[in-house]
């Protein structure tokens, strides 16, 4: 089975043999791979011992190693041909969820207002701390669905900004 | 103090507070032989705190007002369970001189300072007026009670960077840094709607920030037969929004001039308000090692594993001799610490996604073992993180011979350390101890917000590391649609490309 | 050994070992930077020995004998990974003289003494000719290689009881005591089979065994530039079928007088084989304090972390130093040692049901933290115990000022510690800590099977306990009868009479 | 719910009430009780926070409280009746089967030899260990189904003892 893998924007041709090996820009590795429990896995890969934690997220994958956390999309060849088609890789939602519950302090911004990437617009409190919540792009702000003092669930909607960079 | 009795019989002990601590001073308790009691809100049946401790006593739903901060709920428990003393912890009523003065009218020992000790410095203004006189040098800054126009044409007097803090503060709660006046009054609002939250006082003061400087603190211990000496320092420099992160004992920063001038103004500082018990002095010390008193902390610190490595005394045991009205077992102050300690807090907060706290249920937990590694924590597999408390989930504290082996050390627990099920800084300390700013100490508590990030490593990736999670993403996204492929043909699984799965297969048939 | 050159360059360490051992030397080896390399079997995949190191090369199925016991595999393995040194652990290969000169032909290092060295002391006769001449007092005895009639007469001669042993053994295989004629051919049998299976040498000898006597062994470093030293004693008389499942550092039973007499003796034994490297002199004392060497084990000890303990100094470290070449770090016998450590054997063995080896998963695993407390262990949850290896799943020590706080430690880390899915002797271990023979320290190596069971306490249960036992049972019944009657009516749920379900799904919705 | 716990031969009535409270020879005690991961249970009993694991054995339990296990039998009042009927508890059987995989070293009786109980009869190697596997009752071998140099399985039956004391 063949796989394109993206790694921090980088492409990795990846091959799963049916005898253990993987083939990775067209190198073979000698690969034991072993599930652990709870999203853990070991992987022996040429020798090395390795361990990694992988998480599901949107369809994406995040991997930790050895401290650090990589974003990887894996694409078998049908998603590759639809995303030629497509013409790029989706870009960020403009929409901002609650990480956690709690209560919210304040909301910066009102409808309409142009917001930058990065630009604080809901103040959380949550586990004794004020959280800033920060535009995820560029755009001006659509729609809020929350106010101060609500309390509100996780992944509850706040807020949505729309892309000025929209096709 | 000289007043009390001099020898109190501690029986059983109530820990008034929940978490890491509350299983550390039950851990104490037992080493000593003395009977414990926890308390414990609706959300903390299954905490280690309410199941390690003899007798455990329900006080409410989970919100602290409605339970750890409640004083009555937890002198009921008291009595009710006949204990004889009270341990307060840190944070909920550690610094709370009603509850201690509570507590003594009970004819309970409060195991921590008198009242007027926690008032006074309790309150960042009459602390600075108690220490004054004692010639402890302090940071420019203003008196509490101030107007918001009173503070800004302050803030103009002593020039900026200002910090603004509230009075009744601790813990970064109601801190804001301010770099120029344009942002003053946001930061004066922000600060002061914290304070109110978090401490019901909304009351805010402002000191200089020194740029460049180091928190540096002296660990205190007096007994109520005069003794009041220091078991030296602990750097805290590694900060995020004031939260402490890392801490260490000794500071790379420290020389035996240093130690010797700062131990004798904690000393002086403590007994400007008759200090008894455990409690510490927080400095900030500038390149040129010129120190300012900060605050003192009239409790147990997070951070005080460290301090007890390098000392060989452990602190809690000492909080309740002094408080049964013994002498303490230290006679001298500590001037030379023997090996290096470093403890990292594992939080539960997520550190690519700016340290947003992280709530749920923790599916593995596995801890670091071996030499030189202690590990105190208050959770475990199964153990599920609530919205209502704070987000530290274990402390890591190692120990060596030298900073590099403590260092080392470190470097090594955190690999072994494997937490899932929710977001953890763990990833973090691992980049931290791996920067060269902070191997070679040249660090200070700007460090973290200024120069560190997670995604700027001060070496990059490695081409093989990458081809590594290539390789993991793309087994892990295989096996799993293969697995969802075969819901419609569960019998014929697809092993023969799974090595392992073969070879193990084999061995258990 | 003069003859080596004096520094060696060690970058990385191949780990011949399996388990706690393994991981207790892959974690020196980080502390100190140098790479790893573990060997696994099949059954081993998912061990940590083989998660942590690395690298990690398989080398074969399960059982030791076409594993961890095959020398080639383990060169071949050391070779294709470009180690510098390989570490033997204890067990295995670790006292195989044969190995050790494999190492050193293929221009490898060998942690561990010259074959010569191991050679000699592995023999027991060899090694009684060898300490004889450095007048070390030995236990009256015969020599290797008699028929059973010529033993049958040498124990009549010696007097019963005595102790056959295997030339070969260690660790308690093929060692049988002997209380009287009328068993001794049959106790013959028994071991030279033991023996035969185990070492697969069946050769033994006889020795006089002393009653009363307690086993206490001396720590013994040496470097190759002619240094010589002890690390103090350890106290080993907890012992089970000759099986050590508890050890202290120091041994209540020494003075100042003994220790240096005897610290003596261990120097001068380990001299007659020019010895190099950590290893440890066995000797038994009797009431009258008179010594006896048993034996010399060339190698580092289960129990070595008691004397990491109270000396401060990582044996395993000191290991690889000597092995570089270099000096050992301290340059005087251990006269003083500081503070007090015990540890406990945690054995996957049913203490309820003579010892019996338990197989399986492992499904939850609590492993005891905190100030004063070390775990070495090479389980978790989820990891399976297989018929092929020995039970050991890890060491428990605790550390304290005084032999009082270590065991009130132990004591407190022992009720902290859960592990479910198989048996294991948790419960001995508590039970012990709480007999008053062993807080009292009044016990000989004879102390565990003659004297001590597990049903018959030195204080009974309480009624109150009795009480609690019933209602445990009782619930855990009703709660499975009502499940098991709810597969019927699922929707159905009896939660009203559990107050905390209640609770829990009141926080929870 | 009421029920009859024998615990070291001491017999406990134990009465289960919808209010959580417990009564044990009709004294009443406040328990909470939590199911823990993996047979673990935390209780707290009348403020006493203890925690027990609870095995199940062939119908009948084994706890673990601070170290020392305990054998209890848990009976509803329809076994009551049955026991009254049958006029005791029912005796250990004679079979020994296999506590873990492992090697036959040896076997020490023949058919119709009588055995005390604690006799050894089997010696199996496992784990690099000889272990005596003893009779547990008095009686005569009845019958043997393992031979020295067999390979077993964990359960396997090797060997009956008939009991001298059967009814």
């Amino acid at each position: 089975m063949k796989y394109t893998t993206i790694v921090n924007n980088e492409h990795f041709e990846v091959e799963i043999q049916r005898d253990g090996s993987v083939f990775v820009n067209g190198k073979r590795h000698e690969v034991d791979w072993l599930e652990l429990p709870e999203s853990l896995y070991s992987m022996i890969k040429d020798n090395k011992s390795i361990e990694v934690a992988v998480d599901e997220n949107d369809g994406n994958y995040n991997v930790l190693l050895e401290g650090r956390l990589y974003e990887a999309q894996v694409l078998d060849q049908r998603a590759m041909m639809m995303l030629g088609r497509k013409g790029g890789l989706k870009l960020d939602s403009g929409e901002i969820k609650a990480p956690m519950p709690g209560l919210i302090i304040d909301v910066l911004v009102n409808v309409g207002d142009d917001v930058n990437e990065g630009d604080t617009v809901i103040i959380l409190e949550s586990m004794k701390m004020q959280n800033e919540l920060k535009a995820p792009r560029t755009g001006s702000v659509q729609s809020i669905q929350c106010k101060q003092g609500d309390t509100i669930d996780k992944n509850t909607l706040l807020l949505i900004i729309s892309g000025s960079d929209e096709e | 103090m000289s007043t009390e009795p001099l020898s109190k019989n501690i029986r059983k002990v109530l820990v008034a507070n929940r978490g890491e601590i509350a299983v550390r001073i039950i851990r104490a308790c037992r080493d000593l032989g003395i009977a414990t009691v926890a308390v414990y809100s609706d959300a903390d049946r299954q905490a280690l705190h309410t199941r390690y401790a003899d007798e455990a006593i329900n006080i409410g739903a989970p919100p602290p007002r409605e339970s750890y901060l409640v004083k009555e709920k937890i002198l009921e428990a008291a009595k009710k369970t006949e204990a004889d003393a009270i341990h307060p912890g840190y944070g909920f009523l550690a610094e709370n001189a009603d509850f201690a003065g509570m507590v003594a009218d009970e004819g309970l020992i409060f195991i921590g300072p008198s009242p007027h000790a926690i008032t006074t410095m309790g309150d960042k203004h009459k602390a600075r007026e108690a220490v004054k006189k004692y010639n402890v040098p302090l940071v420019p800054g203003t008196e509490a009670g101030l107007s918001d126009e009173e503070l800004i044409n302050a803030a103009e007097k002593i020039g900026f960077p200002i910090m603004v803090k509230a009075i009744a503060g601790g813990g970064g709660k109601g801190m804001r840094p301010v770099y120029d006046a344009a942002n003053f009054v946001e930061a004066l609002r922000t600060a002061r709607s914290e304070a109110e939250s978090s401490f019901g006082n909304g009351d805010v003061y402002i000191e200089k920030l020194l740029v460049g400087a180091r928190h540096i603190e002296f660990q205190i211990l007096a007994d109520s037969h005069g003794n009041t000496i220091h078991l030296g320092e602990r750097e805290c420099s590694i900060q995020r929004r004031n939260q402490k992160l890392v801490e260490e004992a000794p500071s790379i920063f420290m020389d035996d001039d240093l130690r010797q001038r700062m131990g004798e103004m904690a000393i002086s500082a403590a007994q400007s308000v008759d200090y008894v018990n455990a409690g510490t002095i927080e400095c900030l010390v500038d390149k040129d090692k010129n120190y300012y008193f900060l605050e003192m902390n009239t409790r147990l610190q997070v951070e005080h594993p460290v301090t007890e490595l390098v000392t060989g005394i452990d602190l809690v045991k000492e909080q309740i001799r002094i408080a049964r009205g013994r002498r303490m077992t230290p006679t001298e102050s500590v001037l030379n610490p023997q090996g290096w300690a470093m403890e990292c807090r594992i939080n539960a907060e997520d550190p690519y996604n700016n340290f947003v706290p992280s709530i749920g249920l923790i599916r593995a937990s596995n801890t670091p073992k071996g030499p030189g590694v202690r590990v105190d924590s208050g959770v475990f597999a199964g153990y599920e993180i609530t919205p209502y408390y704070d987000s530290m989930i274990a402390k890591l504290i190692t120990f060596g011979e030298t900073r590099a082996d403590a260092m080392a050390r470190m470097r090594r627990a955190l690999s072994e350390y494997v937490i899932t099920g929710v977001r953890h800084n763990i990833p973090f300390h691992i980049n931290l101890m791996n920067s060269f700013s902070f191997i070679a100490g040249q660090f200070d508590t700007r460090f973290v917000e200024d120069r560190f990030h997670m995604n700027t490593y001060e070496n990059d990736p490695t081409e093989a590391e990458l081809e590594t999670v290539a390789i993991a993403a793309t087994l892990h996204a295989h096996r799993k649609r293969q697995l969802a492929s075969q819901v419609v043909a569960p019998a014929e699984r697809d092993t023969s490309n799974w090595k392992w799965v073969g070879r193990y297969e084999r061995i258990h048939r």
